[in-house]
């Protein structure tokens, strides 16, 4: 598997994202049709999915997504594996032959728990365990990526068009009740397979369309934190800073993003006298981690979903609703695709993100 | 509306005319004058005889001052007497002008001590315009003059009657020239001056008789000695014109009693200029000091308080700033003490014809004599009427340099900076 | 009204104010010419008083209550529609009775000028005196202090 | 060593081209607003999402520069009044030095740090409790390790009463603080002062850069500064002894860079702020001082030149032609604070501008995203060691 030669690859790209927030699961049919409507923003270097509430027979389990080189990659990782989980089931993701996709990894699925006495031992909690785990594998066994490792959730990437990747995977066999997508146009590389998005931690995964010109700045901010950013894409750090915020300092996830993508401080002076000293105090303290530069991301989670809007609005995003389904893609054209009369159809503004939060999973 | 009466049609009048215009633009003013001139610079009739002055330079204000400021003039009539019951001016023509507010500003007139042979003809004074005129058309190059009093008058006729190729001789009683505004040093030194363009200058005498014919054809002094002569200027002084207050209950004195507003003893009459007698902070005492600036002073402040302002008049002293063929000098105050608590400094460099002296009274500068230099002297007179403490820069103060940078910085910056004392 | 002052504090006695009143006032307004060619040359209206370390420079503060106007006896020393005390050369003779009654000794003798007084008229044609404009270091001002 | 080509000449930034858009400061915002002083770890929320957490005193700037300590005595009364206005109102702040605050100074004091040096020259409660911030001086990059001396010549009427020492006498500054022999010495005296202005300010240590400033920059956080302040090789000052101006100390880059990973590997960076001083000659070097992990810069020799220093280094002297390091009251008057408070103005601005131009270039639009990130930075003739150091790759990589 080919590592990416440069660190933060500029890229254009297409996402998309579809949550129903009532729950009801939907088959990746519409994400692949809504996203291979915005063929033109990828060049075949990169696509992927993440797909959330596939998995209900091991709901509790996490479902770890692997890539392996080789045989001996899938041999050291799954002693790894063995050593510090239970696995309830191992097997590879069923694919289906493509033409178009070429150079496949071995891509194998594993759902499993924490050892008990390995969690113990670490003093962690079950999913700083298992991010350290995530972060250890990738950092550490030549050879092999987590490609997710939620609940309940999986990503699905890989080299080639997302429509490509999403037929490769067999998407259509799935039911979801979010849906992320992303299609890539590096510019500069080969693309990878690891590469590829979407990014994630544990049930958190990124989407990403566009370019952080303050990788750097974000990178060594997290690094402070225990975050070691190994897959050489800006992307990675989304995911992180939002672990880090709503995760470990169990910040609400409006103020997360509102750290990501601050207001301007001639703004902030002009706000009454509560909300100055709180974006005051958010860009004081969390400067570093201000996103920078050209970007519009779709995460989703468990239990929602966030599209967010650089500060000066410098990639597109647009959002729409109907009934209980939230969609928010790069392009309006396709939303439409899907979903021709949406009740409402807006664009987000600079920096304000667009949440939808899940009400209940239905079975 | 008030009726404002003023009697003089110079310096003192157009002072008042101006001070009365600062508060009352609607009040009539009436000027009434013996002379038939608007108002002219006296002091120039010197120039109007040497021919360096013609009328555009005489007139004093622009042709339009008297109908701008809405003043109605009588001119050529005499103001004889006022009756300060029913507020009236009696004319010389027999009418009568009413007023609310009364000015007396008639100004001086010429002291003519009685000599033997005084009714000739060819005997001149030289105190208005008139007199330089008569004086101009005699003063032919080749003739003889003899001026008797060498003052401010009698040497400035005396420089007219020069340079109109006069030969002339000067009689003063005193024992120096300009004994008014200068000591004996500073005497001597313009004597020089004088000398040097051809005037006789004769002290410690006088004339006792005018001889002649009908006409005028020479003087004997005192010391017997004979000069002869086609004309005679007497210049021995001027005293108050108080005639029209004469016979009324004005208080005189030398002149007419003011107080510090310009206010005679009687209401609502005022007197200014050199018919009056008001308070001298120098002398500290009431004198008449007949000056052209004190003049216009009085005569705005008078006219202010006419009006209805609360005005002091609080800078009476003697200056003077003259020259004689080119020679500048400027001098004021007390020149020549008398008496233990003055102090005295003094500079002289004759070759410069530079002298220049400070008297000092209790660490206030209150007189000075700047010959030739005289250059920023107005300094030294803002000191003397500021009433300054002087004994910091004291010793600097006949400097050549001397200025503010001498003095202390708060005085300074608030001289300079327009910074308000605290 | 605006008037020029001196910041003591600053002026390092320079004296370019006065060169640049003399050029201001001269036929050319051409240092060289100003100096070098024309006759009469101006004087300068402004003046440098200096013993070091203080310095500054004076000029005619157009005063509200101008002893120099109420002692002129010619009536040449006014003040114009600015405001500001000039001298109307037509009529001056020279007596020097404004010399006496200046108490800041701003006002010059120009001899060369047929016996006239010179003094500062705050650059009636220009957008601020030339003085303060040639400050090299802004120790004069042109401000309205009352 | 002297001669020594600068390091930021070895080090080109970056920009954006077709992938992540350059921006235009002229039509977006650009922002350099920095707070200097602790941040805490993180920020605590009521239920209601109510900010609970009170921040420690911040510096606030509205340019990411502040102007260098230079005491009153060493620089003259107008200098320093350039200086204070110019903070003012460029909303920045400049330094004291070693030399008290003058009476006339106590105005700009909320855009002021006070200096709290070996010699304690001018110190007193209402001297800090007048500043915005306090710096506890120990190096100085211009001649670390040793004290200062300011000729008795210098010290005359207004430099005696405020720095509180008789007349004519040298004032001198020894090189150790005599109460500071450790750092936990350091720790009593930052507490003292904070103390003795009732938390109010925040407390800058200043330490010169040397070998081992990356492990004094982490003690000197952890004995609670709120600033580090580093001062590096160059720094300026025309009254330094020859041989330590030119052989002590190590480049500001090396040093910030070291300082910067330092802190960042031991997580206690995001707490503190640092600040870059010595040989900040124009707006590049900033933006490269900042890349490397500095949060602000101080200048001092650029802010001089900016009021008319010709660099004949002759400050000892005294003698200073354009009134800056002269008592003389014939040649302070030559500096007209007026005039020199808007020529500093003028060079922030304009370094402002440009500073905007890069970031922009950058695709950048927030100073704080520039913080360490070497990314922006390549080496070229540089050694693979020092660009370790540096934390930056070569350029082409």
């Amino acid at each position: 598997m080919l590592r990416e030669k440069y660190e933060r690859v500029p890229s254009g790209c297409a996402v998309s994202g579809i949550m129903d927030r009532s729950g009801r699961r939907f088959s990746g049919n519409d994400i692949i049709q809504s996203i291979a409507l915005m063929r033109e923003r990828s060049n075949g270097l990169g696509g992927g999915f993440a797909a959330y509430g596939i998995y209900p027979e091991y709901k509790d389990h996490y479902a770890f997504h692997m890539f392996y080189d080789d045989e001996q990659a899938r041999e050291i990782s799954e002693r790894f594996l063995n050593e510090h989980f239970n696995i309830a089931e191992a097997g590879p993701i069923p694919t289906k032959k493509v033409s178009s996709i070429k150079n496949e990894p071995i891509i194998w699925r594993y759902f499993a728990l924490p050892k008990e006495e390995k969690l113990t031992s670490s003093g962690l909690l079950p999913d700083e365990f298992v991010a350290q785990c995530v972060i250890n594998l990738n950092k550490k066994i030549d050879g092999a990526f987590v490609v997710s490792s939620g609940k309940n959730m999986g990503a699905f990437k890989g080299v080639g068009y997302p429509e490509d990747i999403g037929e490769f995977y067999r998407l259509y066999e799935y039911e979801g009740y979010t849906w992320t997508a992303h299609g890539r146009f590096p510019t500069n590389t080969p693309g990878w397979w690891g590469g590829a998005h979407p990014f994630t931690l544990l049930d958190l995964s990124v989407v990403h369309n566009g370019e952080l010109s303050s990788y750097g700045t974000n990178r060594r901010y997290l690094n402070e934190f225990g975050y070691e950013c190994t897959m050489q894409t800006d992307t990675e750090v989304v995911a992180y800073l939002l672990d880090l915020f709503t995760r470990r300092q169990g910040m609400p996830l409006e103020m997360a993003c509102k750290i990501m993508a601050p207001p301007m401080w001639d703004e902030i002076e002009r706000m009454p006298d509560d909300d100055k000293a709180l974006y005051t105090a958010l860009r004081t303290v969390y400067g570093k981690a201000l996103m920078n530069g050209p970007f519009s991301i779709i995460v989703a989670f468990s239990n929602g979903m966030v599209a967010l809007n650089d500060r000066i609005k410098l990639r597109p995003l647009v959002a729409a609703e109907k009934g209980d389904v939230l969609y928010v893609s790069s392009e309006e054209s396709a939303i439409i695709e899907i979903c021709p009369q949406p009740d409402k159809i807006w664009a987000p503004r600079a920096g304000e993100p667009v949440i939808g939060m899940l009400e209940e999973v239905k079975a | 509306m008030l009726e404002y009466v003023i009697i003089g049609n110079s310096a003192a009048a157009v002072g008042a005319i101006e001070g009365i215009r600062q508060r009352d633009n609607t009040g009539s003013i009436t000027v009434i004058s013996e002379e038939p001139y608007y108002a002219y610079s006296r002091p120039l009739i010197s120039y109007l005889l040497a021919g360096t002055a013609d009328d555009k330079k005489m007139a004093y204000r622009d042709v339009g001052f008297y109908e701008d400021n809405g003043v109605s003039l009588l001119l050529g009539v005499k103001a004889v007497s006022i009756d300060t019951t029913s507020k009236e001016v009696i004319l010389s023509n027999g009418k009568a002008v009413t007023y609310d507010k009364l000015l007396i500003a008639t100004g001086g007139k010429p002291f003519v001590p009685p000599m033997k042979g005084g009714d000739k003809k060819g005997i001149y004074t030289f105190i208005k315009r008139d007199d330089a005129e008569r004086l101009k058309a005699v003063a032919k190059p080749g003739t003889k003059a003899v001026v008797i009093g060498g003052g401010l008058i009698g040497l400035k006729a005396a420089e007219g009657l020069v340079k109109c190729g006069v030969d002339v001789t000067v009689v003063e009683l005193a024992d120096r020239i300009l004994s008014t505004i200068l000591d004996e040093q500073a005497a001597a030194m313009v004597q020089e001056v004088l000398e040097g363009h051809n005037i006789n200058v004769i002290l410690n005498d006088t004339v006792t008789e005018v001889v002649g014919d009908n006409t005028v054809s020479g003087v004997i002094l005192k010391n017997g000695q004979s000069i002869e002569c086609d004309m005679v200027i007497t210049a021995i002084g001027v005293r108050p014109n108080t005639d029209v207050a004469a016979n009324t209950d004005i208080s005189i004195n030398r002149g007419i009693k003011v107080d510090d507003h310009m206010r005679a003893n009687v209401e609502d009459i005022y007197a200014a200029g050199d018919v009056a007698e008001a308070y001298d902070i120098v002398y500290e005492d009431q004198r008449v000091t007949p000056i052209w600036p004190n003049a216009y002073m009085q005569g705005e402040v008078a006219g202010r308080n006419m009006a209805g302002d609360d005005v002091v008049f609080d800078s009476g002293f003697a200056r003077n700033s003259i020259s004689f063929f080119g020679l500048p000098m400027i001098t004021a105050g007390i020149i020549k003490p008398v008496g233990n608590e003055y102090e005295v400094t003094s500079i002289v460099q004759p070759d410069k014809k530079v002298y220049k002296k400070a008297v000092f009274k209790s660490n206030r500068l209150v007189g000075f004599i700047r010959l030739t230099d005289i250059d920023r002297a107005g300094i030294l007179t803002g000191l003397i009427k500021e009433k300054i403490d002087v004994s910091p820069f004291k010793d600097k103060l006949l400097d050549e340099d001397f200025g503010f940078v001498y003095m202390p910085k708060s005085y300074r910056k608030e001289k300079l900076l327009g910074v308000k004392r605290k | 009204m605006k008037r020029v002052y001196a910041l003591e504090e600053y002026c390092v006695g320079c004296r370019l104010c006065e060169i640049n009143c003399t050029v201001a006032h001269s036929e050319s307004k051409d240092i060289i010419w100003a100096f070098k060619v024309e006759e009469p040359r101006p004087l300068p209206g402004i003046l440098v008083e200096e013993v070091k370390p203080i310095s500054f420079g004076l000029q005619c503060r157009h005063c509200d209550d101008a002893e120099c106007i109420k002692s002129c006896i010619t009536g040449a020393m006014h003040r114009d529609e600015r405001g500001a005390v000039v001298c109307n050369a037509d009529k001056c003779v020279g007596c020097w009775t404004c010399i006496m009654a200046c108490p800041y000794g701003t006002i010059k003798r120009n001899e060369d000028k047929g016996n006239v007084v010179s003094k500062c008229d705050l650059c009636p044609d220009l957008p601020q005196p030339a003085c303060v404009s040639n400050c090299p270091n802004e120790a004069l001002i042109y401000v309205d202090r009352g | 060593m002297r001669q020594l080509p600068a390091l930021c000449h070895f080090l080109p930034y970056t920009c954006s081209q077709v992938t992540n858009p350059s921006i235009d400061p002229l039509r977006e915002p650009m922002e350099l607003k920095t707070y200097l002083g602790r941040k805490p770890d993180k920020l605590e929320f009521d239920e209601n999402g109510r900010l609970v957490t009170k921040l420690t005193p911040q510096l606030v700037l509205n340019v990411p520069i502040m102007f260098s300590a230079m005491s009153f005595g060493s620089i003259s009364l107008n200098a320093c009044e350039s200086l204070a206005r110019a903070a003012t109102q460029l909303g920045i702040y400049y330094n004291t030095g070693e030399g008290g605050l003058h009476s006339s100074l106590y105005r700009y004091g909320k855009n002021t740090i006070a200096q709290v040096a070996s010699g304690r020259f001018g110190v007193h409660a209402d001297y800090l409790n007048a500043a915005a911030a306090l710096e506890i001086k120990i190096g100085q990059g211009a001649k670390p390790g040793i004290g200062g001396h300011l000729p008795g010549e210098k010290v005359r009427a207004e430099v005696s009463a405020t720095r509180m020492i008789p007349e004519g006498s040298d004032a001198i500054s020894p090189a150790p603080h005599h109460d500071i022999y450790s750092i936990e010495d350091l720790r009593q005296l930052i507490y003292a002062l904070k103390e003795a202005t009732n938390y109010a300010k925040p407390v800058i240590v200043k330490i010169a850069a040397v070998h081992n400033v990356a492990a004094i920059a982490s003690g000197i956080a952890r004995a609670g500064a709120d600033i580090i302040a580093i001062d590096g090789f160059r720094g300026g000052t025309g009254a330094a002894p020859l041989r330590i101006r030119d052989n002590v100390g190590i480049p500001i880059e090396m040093a910030i860079a070291a300082v910067d990973t330092r802190l960042k590997e031991e997580g206690i960076r995001h707490q503190v702020s640092v600040v870059a001083a010595g040989s900040m000659r124009n707006s590049a070097d900033i933006i490269k001082a900042i890349a490397l992990g500095a949060d602000a810069v101080y200048i001092a020799t650029s802010a001089l030149i900016a009021i008319g220093c010709h660099m004949c280094q002759k400050c000892n002297t005294g003698k200073c032609n354009w009134g800056i390091a002269t008592q003389d009251p014939q040649l302070v008057k030559r500096l007209n604070p007026n005039i020199g408070a808007r020529r500093l103005v003028n060079l922030i601005t304009a370094w402002e501008h440009e500073i905007k131009e890069m970031l922009g270039g950058m695709g950048i639009n927030s100073i704080e995203s520039l913080r360490g990130n070497r990314e922006m930075l390549r080496g070229v003739g540089l050694t693979q060691k020092e660009m370790d150091i540096l934390g930056i790759k070569a350029a082409g990589e």
